[in-house]
């Protein structure tokens, strides 16, 4: 089995064949046309469909975000790249009060078909400004739905799914999967349904929560835990907003122990809506308190030795899940 | 307008424009009985949360009335009743969304600053300064591509030109060539602070001098028959293709929005040395050979509209607490 | 006694206190400053310190924001309002990551000894765009403190203690509660400490935490619930970043309960981290889930029987907090 | 400048202007040497991270280096480097910085995009195009109340120019009167596209015109005489106390950042049929009657000076990952 298939071949495939097949679907942002997009995700759409589908758009995420939006409200289907999340700073407006409310306020006649495709991404030296995983903010907002695809497959299925959606779908890609391969390209059009978690590993002893780049740290450490005697449910949500809770709940009412992973700051992240979750809601299967492994709560530092200790990684997860399970840390987790 | 607006009256078959000018005095007598009666409804606590009127700039919702098309969309801020109205959202509709009904056209859950409606292609007034701009340009860009006929038209007041929304608006717009009428309507004051104090160019339209390709005009905005031929010239000019930013002037009589004592402003509000535009409108009129008749019949009839809707309105339901988590997505 | 201190008072008797102290200080906003304030905050400032240090702005928040910051790194002491805290849509750049971010990214060579006052509300048909507390989103940002006043004396205290900050602070006000009156006039300077909450009421049977307006409807709620024989610890948390952990985990400790209000939307919010510290960190001593009572997910509608069907209120509080100690409601809570 | 940017030659008492023109000189060619360095040790793995060079509108710098003062503040870019030098930072601590050591200029933390130095007033090199203008906008108005003595300058590309972070910052440094250089480097290129494709003015400064008080100038920022003149002219407006906005027009050699495989390029980058400016510099040096020879010592020592930096560099320490939660909050 040829095991090939690239995390940005997923996004850009199905990209792709929405261009190809939807002639509304439009695509905009800074440098996604004539210069093939800034990590290449839009290679090839420019020369394809043209500049009046593909749309490169001066430094002005404001207008051009926007502007997408309005463009979706005329029956266009955009999508539009905001080339780092971090740079949600410069137009969170049109999301914030534009696109996330205008179903809600026009009492549901007007909708915004709306994909908003970024990227994120720690572990590269990219510092402060450029490493932010924010999806937790966007989560708190009614009305955006937050995708956050962990492999090939999912990252073209749910792109797919973010396309059919009558409304504002946040498609957050991590970039440092980009060039991570696995499974085969899907049949044209595949689709995964967005707030459908996966369940990655099946066991009984522990529910693990992942998503993004952080699941990597997870599949690392499940075989490890194997060893330690432990058997994970390790689950993928693949999506934040719907969050297949379900899906977590049936896990948790086995296992009666969680632990959450991800590479948001810990405060008022993900992992605490989650942990929140769970601890209410299932408050009388729960064995062991929920851990949750994320970012410290600082910007991300630039010196290797810095953003390293403030990560997760495989042995956090590790320990994370031991001392779920009542076993001691292996050895000392990093800082 | 059809049914919603207030109705046309009888076109005299060789004028035309005087059928236009007609309809446009009848749109902007509606819009003054309606800006009335939403202060009086603020006044007296019927109407929720806050209300800002258009008294002194109808004339160019009169004139945007008779330019725009039911396929053109209409975009427009936190003072954009008489838009609304002049797009041809029905006054009932109007009413009862500043009341918080289902029949408004929102359903009750956008309110004055958030008015909706599909149907007439309002794609919402806008409690924010700023972003409507934006999504103009971008309607207007997915509006051609889908080839949908119509332009988009957005309002907005000259305080909006602060904003960098508006700036990199204007640059897309001019990028994209797009079929967007940027309408704004410079009533001299942004909230409590007028024109001069802040504003460190001379007008809103100069600013967007330097972009190639967007055409620049100004009207005066309490003429009637000034601003019907500015806005249609901004209209002709979208549907040639191209975007047009046209400023016209006027002057807000009430406050920034209803219940403003207005302590900043030392000609105390109101008409002022300015003109009424209903007046200009009138003379202009009858000095077109219209029987002042007429246009009081007009006026009677549209104040009688005005009522009328709010009645209607006030016997519609307020929203069902049981649905308030209803239409976060769209279905 | 005279109880006739206003909310809106303590903000103002601070502010101008400060600014009639330190010359460094600058007042900055759209209309802050001839116009006295668009909710008469800043009401007296321009007649009493002039338009040098009194400046009112353009509608240009991204601007005059960072601008801010930019006054706050030349050693000036800048305050500068954002008239709602929905339109942070406008300017979140330069808080998330400028202000946010150069002490860290500085090394700590630098400051940012920024004052941002803002204000949100729920209650007055404000609808979608000028409803919303999104207080948990800034709190996700490292870096930012976050100050949530709930009385007169402390809106005064807090304010006081966010220009003693050398780094940047979100003041958040509540309009609903400007024309609040408790309390008396504080000495000048008097301050209230950055992350040190609150004892309102003290009893053993279930910790109440609050702050902001919300407060306000735990306050109500609390003789009734004496009334059904439980004895509440109100804990008026003050400020969110820093959190005082310590003082809720010393009630939790005590009440074996908890139960978080706020008038935001629940999900993703500030009582999904304080759940999750709650439950994961005080495991053993819980005896009952925690209750959160919030806003349901949705943009804040206009209509005011929706709106009220939306928000925590004293009867939503009275029956969570007996929920929490096993007590059947004592009338359907709204929707 | 002292002993952080390189050594001054000694000045000819009679001759100041050829004095800074000739430091300005070796600032050009010691931040080339640096940006090659820069380059090299990407390509070599060395930097972590990403890397922008400014090679090809060292003139700039060079100019900056002459004009600015110790107590004027500098903001810059992702392409900053040149600038950090040229206010004074040290090669060891620009170097450092980019290594991510604990002698860097942001004790590591910050990075090529986020250089700070409070000892020289460097208040940021940035990764997002648009905050530092409203930035150093405030800055200089905080500065002017505060009686520092300095102004504030900061640089940006024109890609900025689309940004409303710029256009808001204009009309608040119009407004506010602040002492603020705006000095834009155009080199033609906003990441990978050129910039007639986006930009439909014609130039950066055009677009600031209509702002009353904003003095506006330009120069070929490849001609090291010729941005000593303008970058010396934007100061002394800066200095009576307005604001200033300079577009000096370079040429970027490199990719927008190093490994960049710069498909984009017709010209295939380099100095292309562009002049190089430290050549251009050298003749301009040489006319004025400076001899080769210290021209040809000043680029040997600058060279050895980034050398050295460098080697000096790398024997810092890496930051303690036990620090990684210090400096969240100022002290
Ligand atoms: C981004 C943003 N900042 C501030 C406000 C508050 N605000 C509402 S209307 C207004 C003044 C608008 O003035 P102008 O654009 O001239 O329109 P007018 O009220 O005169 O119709 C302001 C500042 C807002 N709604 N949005
Ligand atoms: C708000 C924002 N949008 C996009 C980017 C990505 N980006 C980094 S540099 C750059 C191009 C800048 O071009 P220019 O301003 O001309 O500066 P130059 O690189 O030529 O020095 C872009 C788009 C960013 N950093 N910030
Ligand atoms: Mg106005
Ligand atoms: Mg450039």
């Amino acid at each position: 089995m040829t095991r090939e298939y690239r995390y940005l071949d997923g996004i850009r495939d199905a990209l792709t064949h929405q261009m190809a097949t939807d002639d509304r679907v439009l695509t905009i942002g800074i440098d996604v046309g004539r210069p093939d997009g800034p990590y290449t995700v839009t290679k090839g759409l420019y020369a394809a469909f043209g500049g009046e589908r593909v749309l490169d758009t001066p430094i002005a995420e404001m207008g051009f975000v926007g502007a997408a939006v309005g463009a979706a409200m005329a029956g266009a289907r955009p999508m539009v790249e905001l080339m780092y999340l971090d740079f949600i700073g410069s137009c969170l407006e049109p999301l914030l009060n534009q696109a996330s409310k205008i179903s809600y306020m026009s009492n549901g006649a007007l909708s915004v078909p709306l994909v908003v495709r970024t990227q994120m991404g720690t572990g590269g030296s990219a510092a402060a400004q450029h490493s932010q995983n924010l999806e937790a903010m966007l989560a708190h907002i009614p009305g955006l739905k937050v995708v956050v695809p962990a492999t090939p497959t999912d990252a073209y299925g749910l792109l797919t799914s973010a396309f059919a959606d009558p409304g504002p779908v946040i498609y957050i890609e991590n970039r440092s999967l980009y060039r991570f391969r696995s499974g085969e390209r899907p049949d044209d059009g595949y689709a995964v349904p967005l707030g459908q978690a996966r369940t990655v590993t099946s066991g009984d002893d522990v529910t693990l929560i992942s998503y993004s780049r952080a699941l990597h740290d997870c599949m690392t450490a499940v075989p490890q835990l194997q060893e330690d005697g432990i058997a994970v449910d390790l689950i993928d949500l693949r999506s934040i907003v719907p969050l297949d809770f379900e899906a977590v709940a049936e896990s948790v009412r086995r296992t009666h122990r969680a632990v959450i992973v991800h590479d948001a700051v810990e405060t008022f992240g993900v992992g605490a809506e989650l942990t929140a979750r769970i601890s209410t809601e299932l408050f009388d299967w729960l064995d062991a308190p929920v851990e949750r492994v994320a970012a410290g709560y600082a910007p991300s530092p630039f010196a290797p030795s810095l953003e390293r200790a403030n990560l997760p990684n495989p042995e956090r997860v590790r320990n994370a899940v031991r001392a779920a399970c009542g076993l001691a840390a292996v050895e000392p987790a990093a800082a | 307008m059809t049914k919603a607006g207030p109705s046309a009256s009888a076109p005299a078959e060789d004028d035309i424009d005087q059928d236009r000018a007609l309809r446009a005095f009848e749109m902007m007598v509606t819009i003054r009985a309606f800006e009335e009666g939403a202060a009086a409804g603020y006044r007296s606590s019927e109407i929720p949360g806050a209300v800002h009127v258009s008294i002194g700039q109808e004339a160019i919702a009169g004139a945007l009335s008779v330019a725009v098309r039911p396929d053109d969309a209409l975009l427009s801020t936190h003072r954009g009743h008489g838009h609304c109205i002049a797009k041809g959202v029905s006054l009932e509709a109007v009413w009862a969304e500043l009341l918080g009904r289902t029949t408004g056209c929102s359903g009750g859950r956008g309110g004055s600053m958030h008015m909706f409606s599909a149907e007439h292609n309002v794609l919402g007034t806008n409690g924010i300064v700023g972003p409507n701009i934006s999504l103009a340009v971008g309607h207007a860009l997915g509006s051609r591509h889908i080839k949908h006929s119509g332009v988009t038209v957005v309002m907005f007041g000259e305080g909006a030109a602060a904003t960098g929304a508006f700036h990199e608006s204007l640059q897309l717009a001019s990028l994209w060539k797009v079929p967007v009428v940027l309408l704004c309507e410079n009533n001299s004051f942004t909230e409590f602070t007028p024109f001069e104090d802040w504003a460190t160019f001379s007008s809103v339209r100069s600013l967007a001098e330097r972009y190639r390709g967007i055409e620049l005009l100004q009207c005066d905005g309490t003429d009637l028959l000034a601003s019907i031929d500015a806005v249609d010239r901004a209209f002709e000019i979208a549907r040639a293709g191209g975007p047009v930013l046209l400023e016209a002037y006027a002057r807000r009589w009430h406050g920034h929005y209803e219940g403003d004592p207005q302590r900043y402003r030392a000609d105390g509000g109101g008409a002022g040395d300015g003109r009424d535009p209903l007046e200009v409108g009138r003379e202009q009129l009858v000095a077109k050979g219209i029987a002042a008749e007429v246009l009081d019949e007009i006026a009677a009839r549209s104040s009688q509209a005005v009522d009328d809707a709010l009645i209607a309105a006030r016997l519609a339901d307020e929203p069902d607490p049981a649905t308030v988590l209803d239409h976060v997505y769209a279905a």
